[in-house]
This record gives structure tokens, sequence and C-alpha cells, in this order.
């Protein structure tokens, strides 16, 4: 009971200290402070909503990504890198259409993974059999990523009459996912890929908390000198937690390939990896964490993009609230974690006491 | 000795006071009404239970922890300490329970180290670490790395650097824990030299024999509280231990020999080379059949991590066989190797026994990963694992809440009680067991012991590795010397002595051929 | 932000607007939806601006800004014109083919509402769109001959951005333009980024380093496309005493004092013009639709003279203007190779 | 559930006995890096038809790509050296480059590097309180600078920078120089010599030139930052107190080291030194501040740190590397990269006959592969596809790294939080 107490009472703590912080260099700055909150925490309108729901569903699948490497120590940075080549993979497979329907929508699924699994593999491999950090792996693994996908897409790519953007093959309407209405108005209607999004953070607790695949994996991100005594080969997890974080990153960019733009093309939302990594630490790997972190992302990001607009202040100060935040949030769970250390250990001392209490009566 | 020694202690004045030393830690009382002195010139032992606040009171004393109530006077000046520093500045030094050395450092950066305003970094301040060196006989060269230095060696440098700072009043936690009876001994006769000096050595240590042959006076600290200070001459060991737990002190003794015939295991020339220098390992052959204990005792750093993890699967690149029941381990990993029938019992609990931050049932589960009853095929079972870590906790007694407790809030001897209940879990035919009981209070060791021995004469086989001696003799059938990576010499608990095994591991003795 | 001031008192009543201003008032409230970098960026959004600037002053428009952020998701443009459209603005004009996608959508969701987007004409066919679109391979051309006319080693650069279609425009017409004077002549091209890596419009560190090598290898005239990193473009011209061709507005206007002088022309990419255009019109009560190109013929596209580095070959240059006016030369808007 | 565990830098599960000897590079073998690089680079241009590898330019403009990337990782190795992880050096060198800008232009240019520097440790401040004194996990607390960094930027720009000449939004105007260095008559003799190209001479005169032409004070003050950093850290009690703090901290304190206080002050430092690598960037790289200017060279010096196995002269030929390759990518990317596949496949083929010598034949035979590969796309090749030449760094990293056998060691106690009272 207390415990739950605390782990709400937490986030909490760290949303009004986030507030209050924006708020006073908001109020440094100049600009009105209220009218910036009574924006940003408006209930959003149906369509706004969807749009939430649609960015969440994507950052969400980064968040997931990264955590699976966090959970074994690993941080991929390279998720970034990993989603652009499999979602320029899936919209070449997907365009080509060689295969009807939806067929060929899980062969470009199945494709994407595949080749976000081998790229993050890379990193893997190279820190496995190398000993090569994966933090530099991965950024440099992003950097080619680029220079790679830009050179394919260049021979790949097909111009709409008159549009000055490139991109790959449109996907055909049967190999599409539909959307699905949350009203009956224009853009009410959010991702079909959200199934597959909840499923996959489904996937992940179960795997990380049912399965003696997901147990080893903790272990050797909890002690990795434990997980060799227990049995586990750490250069076969590495390898593995890096294939399967490189896996799910290869979805971060179908929600969109498969529900919204239907190409690859240079104004292809970027930068995705790099929210993951917030959106991680702020859920603290947990599947749920990951999502209310993904969703407060999403909904920050949605409800600021019209601040300049309607109120004439940069959106920017957005990026700062969602920075301090991510602070905000470890530093009050840093508080909380102590204090539930301490009871803990209480309810240590206090059955050994108890023990000791008995012992003494014994011989006595 | 110890009459010479009572009559200096006598004379001494009091350097250090201790009077109505408190010190509460959540939900525990670690020190309460604590009241010592120490003499100037004498060796001033503290000895009590796993727990009882002795390490505690020695950080209070060194102003790593402020008191909560209580004065410390140290040469008739009430002092308020409020950092290492502080004592350092009154002349206090301390060798801590656990090693407080930097390893990728020299020994002469981790000597001078906070005391750079004496002779700064160079070349003055290893001449001055040469000389002390070389006056106490440590032998100790102040250009190695540290992770280069063997226990004893560290243990020295560790005196060395309180030395150095001109340490009046020397305190040494457990400094003995890890030490060959020749390194205790040097160790011993360098204490007698400070004493000399006249500086006063406050030394705490489970090992009562010890205690009564070093000590000037002996203070006995029970669940946080100064029990009595007593004179070594005054007391037997078996007193000693009643006073620090009210009950008899325990040891290890062979029962009748249970070996059997039956051939469980066999280590045929193995080797382990090293990517440079001497082989690790060198053509190690002996034999375990059920029934038997094995002892191995050697000085630490001599190859016996080396070969439980060689034997456990855990180094690549050995050479020769090992058979574990006319089963040739060498494809196996690790895994296969437990779902063998090994059990194991790391020799540091925290690094490959434990995962400190998960509950107590995860642990249970940790090295029986593809076992019931932790398991239903690929799935996890928490419900039985639970149940079997319950079982577990009240078969060897864990001082614990339940099962969900995260391992990192049990003390060290009750983390040490649950890696042995799950190692003997799942019927194991042998049982690796490094340093079962080190660090562990005398009774929580009995219990062990106890274990080990039922589980042998159930036919079990043990390889034990140990550095205590009295307990090597006490419970193997069978003791092994290595030295170098080496098997250097085989002997029979019952005929041998300490002091022999001794020499052997330190090569000085003659070899016995095995 | 102070820039959109003038929009955020509108923001409450649009009625009112009218009142307060003396000279030219209108009801017509205009939404601006800038791509990444917005108003200040020196460059095409900037010039977008100043067309915007000149018509709110002429014609007394209420007017609100709006910027794309990097990396953004398009529910982000859509949401941005969508704002706009609620809230009354008409019309509204989108900077950059990066909204092209989103304007599409937007203005069938509200047909009433009137669009014009910039730099992409895919959405010809739609009724409440206008499509201003530049023939930037024109302008591209003539400072190609201009840098060809100049460059005494024969030898000149071209420093891109990102490699984007778009920018390929003002390569293949520069390239073009300066082989048409000197068919041995060298050029040397750099990119620094490759999309969606778009640091390249930011880098001027970058663009120093590309130009630097490139004066240093032989060429005496660089010309740079690449938005903020032309600074850099124009600061190594400096450091070797060359000379460097600005983009997209008269850089030699907005460039810093110290490296002023080695702006030799500027490739005119009249953006401001294009908006200004469109919004008189919509002052006169017409919505344009479907495309207008501007070009060399209508200036929508030309070179700059401040400095008068130039002023000894505008003849040759106003010859070849003329050409491509009268269709004798076609400009290739992709590059050869 | 757990706080997100975390870690940078090598581990040694591939290996697991860490090598016993010391891993020190000689200093001789630093001194002969130069001329055996020269040397190399003189051999490629005489047998390829490379000509801008070892120009003076190429190496001025090495030097300038380098120095950025060299200060971040130097950022980077203070905090490391403190155990004090800072991935936050992209944000704290995104806020140098404001500082430059803001301050270079309204007080001139000393005061821009003094603003530079300033804004750097505000960010190094902010690590600072949340890692040192909150106990927040390092990574946690240096993503989130670098989000706000570049929130904090952008949204203070649109403040400051509109409305000012050559000032935006996205940009600040002009900063004032730093004065430069520039020793004439010898630039010329130099420039004569390097002209001549006689084998290895002109090589060694271009280097040469490099640092008597327009040699910017900034870049000097960097380069003698780093010598200081070694001085400081390997040469003085304050340093190996601090150095104390990353390999164990509790026998730090043991010993009545303030250890939050030097790691403190050594996340402060790095925030300063980052926030001067910004300035750089900003003042000397280019002359104004712009927004996404950094384009994560901050992520690139931790990287060069790495590489250079947190030391002084191992960060500096990691960074230099890394700007070298970018650099020669930037001018004549085609050719120039395309000589260094011949160098690198000659040097895969030596490594391979190395591994061969000490009995690994797997990786002998994956880098032999490797090398044939190289040497058959130089001979197919003319000249590299652009798109490629611009990762030319991080592919030569990343290939560096994994074929350099790994002896990478980092300090200990590195990116674990330590509280006050943990000794004993
Ligand atoms: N930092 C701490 N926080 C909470 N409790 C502590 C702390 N340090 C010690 N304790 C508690 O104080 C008691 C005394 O611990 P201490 O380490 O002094 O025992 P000890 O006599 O040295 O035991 P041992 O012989 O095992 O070394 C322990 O039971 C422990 O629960
Ligand atoms: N720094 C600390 N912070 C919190 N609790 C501590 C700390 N140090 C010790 N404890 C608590 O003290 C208790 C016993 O610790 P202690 O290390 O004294 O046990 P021990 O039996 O001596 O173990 P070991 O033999 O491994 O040293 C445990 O409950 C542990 O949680
Ligand atoms: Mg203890
Ligand atoms: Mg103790």
């Amino acid at each position: 009971m207390t415990k739950l107490l605390l782990a709400v009472s937490a986030p909490v703590l760290a949303l009004v200290a986030a507030f209050a912080i924006t708020s006073l260099v908001l109020a440094a700055a100049g600009d009105p402070v209220m009218d910036v909150w009574s924006q940003i925490l408006s209930w959003p309108e149906r369509r706004n909503l969807a749009n939430i729901i649609d960015n969440a569903t994507v950052l969400y699948l980064s968040g997931i990504a990264v955590a699976i490497g966090f959970r074994m120590n690993l941080f991929n940075i390279g998720v970034d890198g990993q989603y652009r080549v499999a979602a320029f993979t899936a919209a070449v497979v997907a365009g080509e259409a060689w295969l009807p329907g939806y067929l060929n929508t899980a062969l470009a699924i199945v494709c994407a993974m595949a080749v976000g699994a081998v790229w993050a593999g890379i990193a893997g491999v190279l820190r496995a059999t190398r000993g090569v950090s994966e933090v530099i792996s991965t950024i440099m693994l992003n950097a080619i990523a680029t220079a790679v996908v830009a050179y394919l897409l260049r021979k790949v790519a097909v111009r709409a009459e008159g549009s000055n953007a490139i991109g790959t093959k449109k996907i055909q309407e049967s190999s599409q996912i539909p959307n699905i209405g949350i009203g009956d108005g224009p853009g009410q209607e959010v991702y079909g890929f959200v199934v597959i999004a909840v499923l996959v953070g489904f996937a992940y607790w179960f795997v990380l908390n049912k399965t003696r695949f997901g147990f080893d994996l903790r272990a050797t991100g909890r002690s990795t000198t434990a997980a060799v005594a227990s049995g586990i080969r750490i250069t076969r997890m590495t390898v593995a937690a890096m294939l399967i974080s490189g896996a799910v990153a290869g979805l971060v960019g179908l929600p969109i390939l498969f529900g919204e733009s239907f190409q690859y093309g240079s104004t292809f939302q970027s930068g995705l990896g790099f929210a993951g990594i917030a959106i991680a630490l702020l859920g603290r790997n947990h599947p749920i964490g990951v999502a209310v972190g993904a969703l407060l992302f999403a909904f920050l990001d949605e409800q600021s993009n019209p601040l300049q607009i309607l109120v004439g202040v940069s959106p920017d100060i957005v990026a700062i609230t969602q920075g301090v935040i991510v602070l905000t949030v470890v530093i009050s769970y840093e508080i909380v974690r102590r204090y539930g250390v301490r009871l803990e250990q209480q309810a240590v001392a206090r059955a050994l006491t108890h023990d000791r209490a008995q012992r003494e009566e014994v011989p006595a | 000795m110890a009459e010479g020694a009572q009559a200096e202690a006598a004379t001494g004045s009091v350097t250090v006071r201790l009077r109505g030393i408190g010190k509460r830690f959540p939900g525990v009382i670690a020190n309460d009404d604590i009241n010592i002195d120490v003499r100037r010139g004498t060796i001033h032992a503290i000895v009590g239970e796993n727990g009882a606040g002795k390490s505690t009171l020695m950080k209070i004393l060194y102003g790593v922890q402020p008191p909560d109530s209580g004065t410390i006077e140290i040469n008739d000046q009430q002092v308020t300490l409020h950092s290492p520093a502080d004592a350092i500045k009154a002349g206090v030094g301390m060798v801590f329970q656990h090693f407080m050395l930097a390893d990728n450092l020299t020994v002469l950066e981790n000597v001078v180290l906070g005391a750079e305003r004496l002779h700064g970094i160079g070349g003055e301040a290893r001449a001055e670490i040469q000389r002390i060196s070389d006056s106490y006989g440590l032998g100790i060269d102040p250009d190695r790395l540290v992770e280069e230095l063997g226990v004893g060696a560290r243990q020295r440098v560790e005196i060395l650097k309180v030395l150095y700072r001109g340490a009046q009043i020397v305190i040494l936690d457990e400094p003995t824990a890890v030490l060959v009876p020749q390194e205790v001994d040097e160790l011993f006769g360098n204490l007698q030299e400070l004493k000399r000096e006249g500086l006063s050595v406050i030394f705490i240590s489970h090992k009562l024999d010890e205690v009564l042959s070093v000590a000037d006076e002996i203070t006995v600290i029970r669940r946080g509280t100064t029990v009595r200070t007593v004179t070594p001459h005054e007391v037997t060991a078996r007193q000693l231990a009643e006073l620090m737990v009210g009950s008899e002190l325990p040891s290890p003794s062979t029962e009748t020999s249970t070996v059997t015939d039956e051939l469980l295991l066999s280590v045929q020339g193995l080797g382990l080379p090293a990517p440079e220098g001497r082989p690790l390992l060198q053509d190690i052959t002996f034999d375990i059949h059920r029934g038997e204990v094995l002892g191995i005792a050697g000085v630490e750093g001599n190859g016996q991590a080396e070969l439980v993890e060689t034997i456990m699967g855990m180094r690549t690149g050995a050479t020769g066989t090992i058979r574990l029941q006319d089963r040739d381990l060498s494809p196996l990993s690790t895994r296969e190797r437990r779902e063998g029938g090994i059990g194991y019992i790391p020799e540091d609990r925290h690094r490959h026994g434990l995962l400190l931050d998960a509950p107590l049932w995860e642990n249970r589960i940790l090295g029986h990963q593809t076992r019931e009853p932790n398991v239903r095929g690929p799935l996890i079972d928490k419900g039985a694992a639970r149940a079997d870590t319950e079982r577990i906790i009240s078969e060897y007694d864990v001082r614990t809440p339940g099962p969900d407790v995260l391992a990192r809030a049990l003390s060290g001897g009750n983390q040490q009680k649950l890696i042995v209940g799950r190692e003997m879990s799942g019927d194991p035919v042998l049982l690796i067991a490094a340093h079962p009981t080190r660090g562990v209070d005398v009774g929580a060791q009995a219990a062990i012991w106890d274990h080990i021995k039922n589980a042998r004469r159930q036919g079990l086989a043990v390889l034990l590795i140990s550095a205590d001696l009295d307990e090597l003799i006490g419970l193997s059938d069978r003791i092994e010397v290595i030295l170098r990576g080496r098997l250097v010499g085989s002997f029979d608990p019952s005929q041998v002595t300490p002091e022999q095994l001794g020499s052997a591991m330190t090569g000085a003795g003659p070899e016995v051929a095995a | 932000g102070d820039d959109s001031d003038s929009g955020s008192d509108s923001g409450g009543g649009s009625a009112g607007g009218g009142d307060e201003t003396t000279s030219a008032s209108s009801d017509i409230k205009v939404g601006m939806a800038y791509d990444v970098g917005g108003r200040g960026d020196q460059s095409f959004n900037d010039s977008a601006a100043a067309g915007l600037d000149k018509a709110k002053d002429e014609f007394g428009f209420d007017a609100d800004e709006s910027e794309a952020t990097d990396g953004e998701a398009e529910s982000a443009r859509e949401e941005r014109l969508v704002t706009f459209a609620e809230a009354g603005y008409d019309p509204i004009i989108a900077v950059g083919f990066a909204y092209a996608e989103s304007v599409g959508k937007v203005a069938a969701q509200y047909p009433d509402t009137h669009f014009a987007i910039i730099d992409d004409s895919s959405l010809a066919d739609t009724p409440n769109v206008a499509s201003l679109v530049f023939a930037e391979e024109q302008g591209s051309f003539l400072v190609g001959a201009a840098a060809a006319l100049k460059s005494e080693a024969g030898h000149i650069g071209f420093v891109g951005g990102v490699e984007t279609p778009l920018i390929q425009k003002f390569q293949a017409g520069y390239e073009a333009g300066a082989k048409e004077v000197n068919p041995d002549i060298t050029i040397d091209v750099t990119y620094l980024s490759q999309p969606p890596d778009f640091s390249g419009f930011g880098d001027p560190a970058k663009g120093k380093t590309a130009a630097e090598g490139m004066y240093q290898n032989g060429a005496d005239i660089v010309y740079h496309a690449a938005g903020g990193s032309g600074g850099g473009v124009f600061e190594a011209a400096a450091d070797a005493g060359a000379k460097a061709i600005g983009v997209d507005s008269d850089q030699y206007n907005t460039a810093d004092p110290s490296v002023q002088d080695v702006i030799m022309t500027s490739m005119l990419k009249n953006v401001d013009v294009a908006v200004y255009n469109y919004l008189s019109e919509v002052n006169d009560g017409n919505f344009p639709t479907g495309v207008t190109t501007y070009d060399l013929k209508v200036d929508g596209v030309g070179y700059s003279t401040s400095g008068g580095q130039i002023d000894d070959i505008v003849d040759k240059l106003d010859a070849y203007k003329q050409q491509i006016i009268d269709g004798d030369i076609t400009v290739p808007t992709e590059p050869a190779s | 559930m757990s706080v997100p565990a975390t870690a940078t830098g090598v581990t040694h599960d591939a290996a697991p006995p860490p090598p016993r000897t010391r891993r020190r590079l000689s200093p001789w073998v630093l001194i002969a890096a130069v001329p055996g690089a020269l040397l190399v680079l003189a051999i490629l241009e005489t047998i390829t038809d490379a000509n801008d590898l070892s120009s003076s330019g190429t190496i001025a403009a090495t030097l300038v790509a380098t120095t950025p990337i060299m200060l971040a990782g130097l950022g980077g190795l203070w905090s490391e050296r403190a155990g004090v992880v800072n991935i936050g050096l992209e944000g704290m060198m995104i806020l140098g480059t404001y500082g430059a800008g803001y301050f270079g232009y309204h007080h001139g240019a000393w005061a821009g590097v003094a603003g530079a520097i300033g804004m750097g440790v505000v960010g190094g401040l902010l690590h600072a309180v949340a890692t040192v004194i909150f106990g927040v996990d390092h990574i946690i607390s240096g993503v989130a600078i670098n989000i706000i960094a570049l929130g904090a930027v952008q949204y203070l720009a649109s403040l400051t920078f509109v409305g000012l000449p050559g000032g935006g939004s996205t940009q600040s105007p002009k900063i004032p120089d730093v004065p430069t260095l520039t020793i004439g008559p010898l630039s010329d003799k130099l420039a004569d010599v390097e002209k001549d190209d006689v084998f290895f001479v002109s090589q060694l005169a271009s280097l040469l030139r490099a640092l008597v032409t327009n040699l910017s004070s900034l870049v000097i003050i960097s380069m003698l930052l780093l010598v200081v950093t070694w001085f400081v850290l390997w040469r003085t009690s304050f340093g190996l107190r601090l150095r104390s703090c990353g390999e164990s901290p509790a026998a730090a304190e043991s010993l009545g080291v303030h250890v939050l206080r030097y790691k403190f002050v050594a996340v402060l430092i790095s925030g300063g030194l980052a926030g001067l690598a910004g300035g750089v960037l900003a003042m000397v790289a280019s002359s104004n501040y712009r927004d996404g200017q950094t384009g994560g060279r901050g992520y690139i010096g931790l990287a060069a740190m790495i590489f250079g196995n947190w030391r002084p002269g191992g960060l500096l030929m990691g960074s230099g590397l890394f700007g070298y390759t970018e650099t020669l990518g930037l001018r004549q990317g085609g050719t120039s990269v395309h000589a260094l596949l011949l160098a690198l496949a000659v040097l895969a083929l030596a490594l391979a006959v190395l591994q061969v010598r000490q009995g690994a034949r797997v990786a002998a035979v994956v880098i032999a592969g490797v090398g044939v590969l190289l040497f058959v796309v130089y001979l197919v090749l003319d000249e590299v596809p652009s798109e490629f030449t611009g990762m030319t760094p991080y592919v030569i990293t990343l290939l560096v790294l994994a074929f350099a056998s790994q002896r990478l060691r980092m300090p200990a106690a590195d990116g674990q939080v330590y509280r006050k009272g943990s000794a004993g």
C-alpha cells in the first residue's frame, strides 16, 4: 500500500518540479506563463489525441528497443541508424510488392526487423568478440547508416511530378495497414500499428520476466560475473540482446511507413532513436513506464506545436521541459528508492532482533 | 611474552578513550554505550560476532561515520572527527576489513594519496616508502601496480599507508582473514615492532587463538555493547567464544571416513596457459571419489581461483582432461556442467554468487535456470521458485523476512547460507566450495560445516578450497597444496599441522610426493 | 519569441485588427508556416518573411507565423496547418517542399481555405492550392556563367548543403552555365551531408573546410547552396583571397562586412517576390491556384550586382538570360553525371 | 524495477584475464607517430594519384577539425577520470557555441571564449549537481542535459539573436576573430619547399607550414590544455586525488580525500572544456553560432576519449584520426579516400600476418579477408563516390577499434554513483 503510494507520488512530484522550473524559465524570459500552460494543459481535441497516440506508438517502439539493451547494460545509441536502414528496407520491399496484400506487409516487416537486427548485431559482435564499446560503435554505425541509406535511396528513388522530395515507390493500398478510427472527423484515427506496438510491449514484458532467456538477460545486466558463474554465455547474450534490440528498432519507423507516408523519403521523421533513449530512461525500462513516457513526450510535443501561433512563444521551451522531466523523475525516484531500501532494511533488522531475542531465550 | 605485555599494558598511558559510544542505523543499533581504553605500546584486540558492531566502532574512531552519542579522547584530548582527514591528523590510521586500494594505481600513488603534503608525490616520497619498507621489513616496491600484488603484499601496503602518515594509533580490521600462517606470523612480527616503537594497535579478528597469542588486552563486543575487557592469560578461547555468543566454540572435525571407491571427478594433466608469462595452471592431476572431501591449500593467488573456474568451464584455453562420472567435461559449457551435477559456492559471493539487486527467489534460480523447480520448459516458475526459497530459508536458517527481500539487504553470513542452500539443491554429485565460511561468524560457520558433512555422508564429493587451515584440516579427507599453479604436495589431514601446510604453501617446506 | 509580436495580439480578436491601422487595413489573416530555421535564417525562410512583411505593410494584413522543428513528425506539419485553418487564417502559406504531403491533406479537409506552397508543384491540380516554384537552375546558370567568365584559373567549385534534388538543381544549372562559357572548365563539387542528415545546412565549419580545399586545389570562385553553412564558404574565400557566390538572397547585403568583398554575386531566388505577388493577388480578391513558376522571364530568379564586381560582364550575362528566356538554351535540372 | 543500470566504455567480457602489464604508450611511440605517419602519406602520394593527403591546407584544416573533438574528449577525460561518465558533452558543447555567439558578439573575441567556457560550466554544474549530489545515474543525467541544452539554446537564440545584424533565431551575428599566428617569411620558404615535391621533405615542410601559417591562438591554447591536463592529472597531487576518485573512491575517502568535492570540480572542468570545444567550433572552425552546429561532435569526442584509453595522448590520436579523415572527405574526398583504401588494405594484411604469428587464426582470416576486399575495391574504383567519402571517419574509427587489439581500460569506478561515508 505504502509502496503504491510512493510509486505514484514520485512521478507526480517530478512533473510538478519540472513544470515549476519551466515556468521560471518562461517568466525570466518575459513570456506569458499562464497562457503557455493553459495551451499545453488543455484537453487535446480528438485529432490531436490521435496524433499523440500515433507519435507515442513510434516513440514507444524506440524506447523499448533502447530498454532491451539497457536491461543488459548495453547502451544502444544506434537505434537511430537501425530504424533508418530498416524503414528504408521495408519501404523498398513493400514498394516492390513481390507478394500480394498483407503477405507483402508481413514480408516487409520481417525484412525490417532482420535488417535492424543485423545493423545492431554488428555492434553486438564487435563488442562480444573484439571488446569494442557499443557506445562508440553504434555512434559510428548511425553515421554510416545515414550515408548508406542516402546512397541507396538515390539509386531506387522515384520522384513525383513537380515534387522536390525523393522517396521510394509508394506502397500499394492493399499492403497498407488500415488506421483505427477514434472519431468521425478527419484525422481522428490512429495507426493500426498501435496494436503491434502493444504486442511488442507485452512480448517484452513476457520474455524478460517470465522466460529463462529473459532471466538470463536480466541477470547479465545486473552482474556479468555472477551471470558467468551461473552458466550464462555472455558473448552469446550480448549478441542476442543487440539482435533483439535492433529487431525492435527495425519496427520504429514502420507505423509511419504503413499508416501515413507509405514511402521512405527525405522527409521521413528522424531523430527517433535519441528520443527513445530519453523515453526508456524515463520509463525506467518498464513496459508500462516506457508507454507513459512515450505518451508524455508525444503529448508535450503535440500540445506545444501551436504555441507559436496561438501564444507567440517558441515551442522549443518544451524541449527544456522534457529534459527537466527526465532529470526530476530520476531524482524523485532515487529519493523514493532510498526510502524504500531503508524500509526494507528496517524490516530485515526487525526480523533479526526478533530472532536474536528468541535465541537468547533458549540457552538462558 | 604475555606477561611482559601485561606489564607494559599496566604502565602504558591511555591513548584512546572511548566513552559511551552509540550509533544507530535505520532499524539497527550498531553500537550502544561502548567503553574502551587503549594503552600506548599495546595491542588491543576487539572480538565479537558478525554484525556485533566492531567495524562500525572502528569507522567511528577513524572519522568515516559520526557517532550518535559518546565521546572520543585521543591522548587525553577530546576530539570530534568529521572525516578520516581529522582522524589522520589526530594520529589514527586504519587498515579496513576490505582493502582500500586502487588497483590501477601504483603502490606509491596509493600510499601518498591524501598525504602529498608530507613528501610530495615524487622521488622524495619514493625514498620515504623505501625507508619504511626496509625498516619494518615489508619488502615493497613502490612502483608496482597494486593489481599485480598478492593479498599479503596488499596487506603490507595498507600497513605502509598507515605508517607513512606517522600514525600513533593503528587499527587493523580482520587483517588475518586472508593470510596464511607464515604471513600471519610476519604480520604479528610487524605488530610487535610497532608496539616497541610505542604505537597502539587495535586489532579485530574472528580467530580467537590468534587473538590470545598476540593481544595484550581483549575487549569483547556483543550486540553493539562492550561486554568485558580481559587479558589473554585470564581466558581460554572457549571462554572468549562464550563471552561473544553465549555458546560453545565449534570446530570442524573429521568423523569416520565416508570415502568410497567410486571415482567421481578425475582431473588429468590440467593446464591453463597465460597470455604472457608463466602458465596459470600446470599439470594438475587429482581424483575425487564419492563421499570424499579434497581440500586445496595454498596462498591466495597461486591458481586456486583458476582451477575452480576451469573445472566450472568459466575459462577457455585449458588443456588436459576433466571427467565427471566418466563423462568428458571439456566440450561442455558452464551451464551443462552445472546440469551435470556440480554445485558451486564461489569465492567472492558478491561478484560470482549473487544478484545483489534481485530478490532472494531470483537468486535461488541463478545457476539453476534450467532445472526444476525453477522452470517449466522455457518459462520461469516463480511460484515454485519462491516456495523452494522458503524451504532453503528455513532449512539453512537464513535470517530474512521473506523470499522477496533484495539479496543486498542480507548480511554476509546470511547471504552465504542462502548460497550454500541453493548449491545443495538439485542433488549435486560434486560440490566445489571456495572459502565457504569466509567472514562468517562462528554460529553460521558451524551450520555450514554441518551441511557439508551431511551431504558428504550421503555420497557427495567435495572440492574444498579454503584459506582457513583449521577448516581444511577438519573437513578434508585429503589435502593437496597448490603453489604457482602446480600441485606440490599431498597431505593426510589427520597427520599434518597448520605449520607444515603453511611451509608447503610458501614453497619453504619439504615437498611430499603426491 | 518577439518575432511574432504582431501576431500575438491579433490572436484574440481578428475583427479588431482592422481599426488600429490607419493606413491600409484588411480583415485577411495570413498564416505562415516556415520550414526548419524559420524567420531569421538568413536564407529562404527569411526571404519568404520579407515578402510577407512587405505585404503586411502595404495591405494591412494580419499575420501569424510558426516554424518547423528539425526531424519532426509529418503530423506536426499537418497540425500546424490545421491550427491555422481552424483559427480562420486564410490564406495559409507553407514554406518549403517538406509541406507538400501535409498541404495536400489539409487542403482537402478545408476546401474553403486557400493554401500556397513554395518549392513544390505536385499539388498543381488541387483547386485551393497555389504552387509557387522557382527555376533555380536558370539563376544558377547565370552565376555559373559569371564564375567561368571571371575565373582566371579555369577552375571553380560548388558547395551544396545537403544532397537533395532541389540542391542538385542549383548544381546542374551552375555547371551548365560554366560549361557554356568554358567547356574545359574544372568544377569541384562537394556536398556537406546526405539526407536525412540535414546538418549540412547548418555547419559552417564543414562549409569552410570544403571550400578551403577547393581554393587550395586551384579553384578561384566557389558557389554555395548550403544555407547556414555558406558563411564558412565566405570565410574560406576571404582567407584565400578568392571569390565566392551567394545564394537565395543578395548576400552582399546581409553578410558580415569582413567577408562582403568576396561575394562576387549572388544567385537570387526571389521567394519574397513570389510571396508578395501571391498576397497582393489575394488582396485583390483573387486566390490564385495552380502552378506559378518564377523563372528568369518574370525575374523570379536572377543574379545580384551589388558591389559592382561583375559590372563588366553584365552584358554577357544578360545575353545568356535572353537566350534562356527565348528557349534557345534549355538548362538541365539534374547534374550531368 | 531497478534504476537502469548503465555502462559506457570497454568491458573485458571478451577476454576475462586483464592484461597484467602496464598499458602506457611510451612517449617515444607518440613522438615517432608523426614522422611515421608523414612517411606513410609520402609513400601513398607517390604511388597513388592523390595529392591532397599531406598538403599544408589539409593539415591546417585537420588541426581545426580536430580541436573541438579533442577538447570535448578532454572534457570527458576529466570527468571520467574522476569517475563520472559524461554523455552530456554534446549538450555542454551546444551551450558553448551559444556562449561564444552571445558574449563574443557583444563583448569581443576573448569574452566569447570566456562565455563559451562559462556556458559549458553551467552545463557541467547541472551534471555535477545531478550525479554527484543527487546520485542520479550518469547516463540519464547526460541524456537529459543534451535535451535541455538543445532546447535552451534554441529558445535563447530566438530571444537574443533575432533582429541583430546577420542574426536570427538559428544563428548569431559574426563573432570577432581571436588572433592568429603567422610567421610570414618562414611560411613562404616552407611553401616553396612544399611545392618542390621532394619525397618526405615536402610532407615535412607542409606540416611545419601549417603550424606557422594562420594558426589560431585558440588552437594553440587547446593543445596546451591537453598538455596541462596531462601534467595536472598525472604529475600533481590534485590530479592524483582526482584520479583516485575514479579508481577507488572508497579508498580515497578513507585517506581523507573529499571525494564528492573532487568529482564536482572535475565535472565543472569537464563542462568548461566541452564549452570551449563549442567555442572553438563557433569561433575558429566557423565564425558564428549556428543551430545544430555541433552535429554530434560531442559524442565523437567521447568516442575519441575511449579510443585513446582515457589518456591525453591516445585522445589526441583518436581525435586527430577523426579530424583528418573528415577533412580529407570534405576536400578532395574521392581521390584522397581512395588512396586511404590502399593504406588500409596494406595495414590489414600486415595485421593478419601478425595475428597468424600470435596463433589467432580465425582473426587473421577475417582481417586478411577485409584487407583483400579493400584492395579489390581500391583496384576497381578510380574514385570513391561522394556519398561514401563522408562516412570515412566513422568507418575508419570502427575498423581501427575492431582491429587494434583491445587493451583499453576505463577507470575502475567510472560511472558508479558514490555516496559519502561509503568507505570501509
Ligand atoms: N552503513 C550502514 N547502514 C545500515 N546499517 C549498518 C551500516 N553499517 C553497519 N550496519 C549495521 O550495523 C551492524 C554492525 O555492523 P558492523 O559492520 O560494525 O559489524 P562487525 O562487528 O564489523 O561484523 P563483522 O564481524 O561481520 O565484520 C550490522 O548488523 C549492520 O546491520
Ligand atoms: N553502506 C551500507 N548501507 C546500507 N546498509 C549497509 C551498508 N553496509 C552494511 N549494511 C547493512 O549491514 C548489514 C550487514 O552488513 P555487514 O557488511 O556488516 O555484514 P557482514 O556479515 O560483515 O558481511 P561481510 O562478511 O560480507 O562483510 C546488512 O544488512 C547490510 O544491509
Ligand atoms: Mg563484515
Ligand atoms: Mg567488520
